[in-house]
């Protein structure tokens, strides 16, 4: 199927799918990390301000 | 009369929508809900652009190297587009003042950076059997090169500059800067590659496209622009945390 | 002295500390090279080793007035001066971590730099050995200038013109010895082996002389 | 353990700056210095530490541990912090703890215990960058703690803190000399140490009038 020039075809779709999916796992990757950081802090007991409000108004509606 | 009432208010429900987004925490919440939702549009789009792909008839010219244009030319156009999309956050930074212009411009550059690396890699294994050499200094490819370079920029200024607000100005007037340059690099190599004609390199022109490359070409494209817009929000929220995270740690500093 | 070494990495690592922008730098000088002389390959296979190795130069300059400049403006050149540890010691580690940050991607990066400017595979085998070799040269006498310049305010340029006469020797070697891989007469070794030597040399000297100036220059 | 320093001079160019300076001070001593900005309070304790080269003069350490220059005992703290903003407060303080180690020295606290009793433990995982500068001077301090080093020269300590911290750093500081530290420090808050010297300086130019030096 992919003739003579396989030797460029197949390296150039391994390398896209290398590169986009790196790209797609690192971006997990970091967004694993960063929400667990997150919520490491939220626990500190520390609350962003939109955060308290919602509560504050989940508590009293 | 009344359509025109719909239409007005369904224009408003979509600018309400719009800037709805504005806010970090309703984004987050809307793209956790569509993303699977994106995602499996993306894959479906892959798939058949592939399935396509390698249906297509053999080109009598290039034989199966005409596999490599399939991911090679829409590589190339999300480069631009992403470039694109960068400049439309920064004008969202500097003139309509859009909270989340500045993530999207920090989100999108290593996106488009890693498009136009593949655009130049997919570009030289394409050449290799045509040209005889991994690389040639090419119009397009040459001028793809000096994006990627602009990218890097960008990206190691993005990363220079921790502090968010201070920064957006200054990645969103260079990123323009950069927008205004691209046509100009395009001009002057082209220019440049005509006037230093290398007689060795013959002119690769893209073939004449007919319908069935087309449609491969093009349902591939709309699978890389599915694919740089499910990375490119899913960047944007890692981007979010990143912010919340650095005011976080700034109030338990001023806690103590 | 190893959590000296680590330290200098984190700071590159961390935002701002700019750890890849010597390979950045690298692929804009060679990006620049064909336009003014034309897209070519032959003439460029030619000169090829020359851009990689003046390019890789070029890079290796980069962050070198930062080497202490930070140090100094936050306060720490003092403690580190008065510690047990030797000045020649700590500048040594300094170098070597700023040239695992600079000279070591641009090492690795060559073969891509190369197959850019058509050189052979050989050419492009030789310029990585020569590079190895050749680019703590830079850093390290780099150094020296850098420490002279450490009071000065605008010291990053006046390092590149007090560096660079230096470091040309480093830079002929440098090129013979790949040009020798590449074409048959020319010798390869004897220009590698000296190359080798001024690294060495620079390696005693140049921290040598930078912690005799850090040392005099802590007013 | 004794610290002496005889007639300690420093120029500047020409210019003498510290002029015939003495002192000596016992295990536990303190000394202040005090004298308006630009009288050449830094440059004496720069001298001191040897970071600056004496014109004339000698100082010495007796009976102190054998073969350690008196540099190697000293804790430097100048109006600067030397700490990196882009590492963690953590990361600092345990970078200087195994720096400044040596071979006489024992090991001070860990940068956790150090950070607390400077009341600044919920600190330890940021940035040093994101600290208020009242902050980052109470973590520079800290730095003080992490190694134990019989002699400390701080330059102004307590610039840029509060009230608070003045006299948190105060009762540090009793802590250090009641166990034996020798302290030179220069500063304009009274630190409230008992029986600490004090030394006085004044501009040179207006107290040496008559003597003027032979070039001058």
């Amino acid at each position: 199927m992919f003739g003579e020039y396989a030797g460029y075809i197949i390296p150039s779709y391994l390398l896209t799918i290398l590169v986009i999916g790196s790209v797609f796992v690192w971006i997990r990757l970091v967004y694993r990390s960063r929400r667990k950081e997150l919520e490491a802090l939220e626990a500190g007991g520390l609350k962003r301000r939109s955060a308290v409000r919602q509560e504050a108004n989940t508590r009293d509606s | 009369m009344s359509d025109a009432l719909t239409e007005e208010k369904r224009s408003q429900g979509f600018w309400a929508w719009l800037t709805g987004l504005a806010n970090p925490t309703r984004f987050m919440a809307l793209t956790d809900a569509i993303m699977p939702f994106i995602a499996s549009i993306t894959v479906l789009a892959l798939a058949a652009g592939l399935y396509m792909a390698f249906t297509a008839p053999e080109d009598y010219q290039q034989g199966e190297t005409v596999l490599i244009m399939f991911i090679h030319v829409p590589a190339a156009w999300l480069a631009m587009m992403c470039y694109s999309v960068m400049s439309l956050s920064a004008l969202g930074t500097l003139v309509w003042r859009h909270p989340l212009a500045d993530v999207s411009l920090r989100a999108a550059a290593p996106i488009g950076a890693a498009f136009t690396l593949l655009a130049l890699v997919t570009g030289s294994l394409w050449g290799k059997p045509m040209w005889g050499t991994w690389w040639v200094w090419d119009a397009r490819l040459t001028s793809v090169l000096v994006l990627l370079i602009i990218y890097l920029g960008i990206i190691t200024l993005g990363r220079a500059l921790e502090e968010p607000t201070q920064a957006a100005k200054a990645l969103a007037v260079t990123t323009l800067i950069g927008f205004v340059n691209i046509p100009i690099i395009k001009f002057s190599v082209d220019w440049w590659n005509t006037l230093h004609q290398p007689a060795s390199v013959s002119r690769f022109d893209r073939p004449a496209m007919d319908a069935a490359f087309l449609y491969p070409l093009l349902i591939m494209a709309l699978a890389y622009m599915l694919m740089f817009f499910t990375l490119h929000l899913m960047n944007m929220r890692n981007e979010i945390l990143r912010r919340r995270i650095r005011t976080l740690k700034i109030r338990a500093a001023e806690a103590g | 002295m190893t959590s000296l070494f680590f330290r200098e990495l984190k700071i590159a690592w961390r935002s701002g500390g700019g750890a890849l922008t010597g390979v950045m730098f690298f692929l804009a000088v060679v990006t620049v090279f064909p336009f003014g002389i034309g897209p070519d390959l032959n003439t460029l296979a030619r000169i090829g080793p020359a851009v990689l190795w003046i390019a890789a130069l070029l890079a290796s300059l980069l962050g070198l007035d930062r080497l202490f400049q930070l140090e100094r403006e936050d306060g720490s050149l003092d403690v580190l001066l008065m510690q047990e540890w030797p000045m020649t010691l700590v500048v040594g580690i300094k170098c070597l971590a700023h040239w695992v940050v600079t000279g070591l991607p641009l090492v690795l990066a060559t073969p891509i730099f190369g197959l850019m400017l058509n050189v052979p595979p050989i050419g492009i085998a030789a310029a990585m050995l020569t590079l190895l070799a050749g680019t703590p040269a830079i850093t390290l006498i780099g150094a020296a200038g850098a420490a002279v310049t450490v009071s000065l305010p605008r010291g990053g340029l006046l390092i590149a013109i007090l560096v660079l006469p230096l470091v040309i020797p480093v830079l002929i070697f440098g090129v013979t010895a790949t040009n020798g891989a590449m074409f048959d007469p020319d010798p390869f070794t004897a220009p590698f082996m000296i190359l080798c030597a001024l690294t060495l040399f620079s390696a005693v000297a140049g921290p040598l002389a930078a912690a005799t100036m850090l040392r005099h220059s802590a007013d | 353990m004794k610290v002496i320093a005889e007639n300690l001079t420093v120029a500047r160019g020409e210019r003498h700056i510290v002029e015939k300076v003495s002192f000596s001070l016992d295990s536990g001593e303190a000394l202040i210095v005090t004298g308006e900005n630009g009288v050449g309070k830094s440059t004496l304790l720069r001298a001191f530490c040897g970071l600056l080269p004496m014109v004339a003069g000698e100082v010495r350490v007796e009976n102190g541990p054998p073969e350690a220059s008196l540099a190697e005992l000293i804790h430097f703290l100048s109006a600067k912090n030397a700490m990196k903003d882009s590492l963690t407060v953590a990361e600092n303080l345990s970078f200087w703890k195994e720096f400044c180690r040596s071979g006489y020295a024992e090991p001070g606290l860990d940068p956790e215990q150090a950070l607390d009793t400077l009341e600044l433990a919920h600190c330890l995982d940021l940035p040093f960058g994101y600290l208020s500068t009242g902050m980052k001077r109470r973590a520079a301090l800290a730095r003080l703690l992490v190694v134990r080093k019989p002699v400390w020269v701080l330059d102004e300590p307590t610039s840029g803190l509060d009230a608070r911290s003045v006299d948190l750093f105060s009762r540090m500081l009793q802590t250090f000399c009641e166990a034996g530290g020798i302290l030179i420090a220069a500063t304009h808050l009274p630190l409230g140490l008992p029986g600490a010297k004090s030394l006085e300086m004044k501009a040179l130019t207006a107290t040496r009038a008559n003597d003027q030096m032979a070039f001058e």
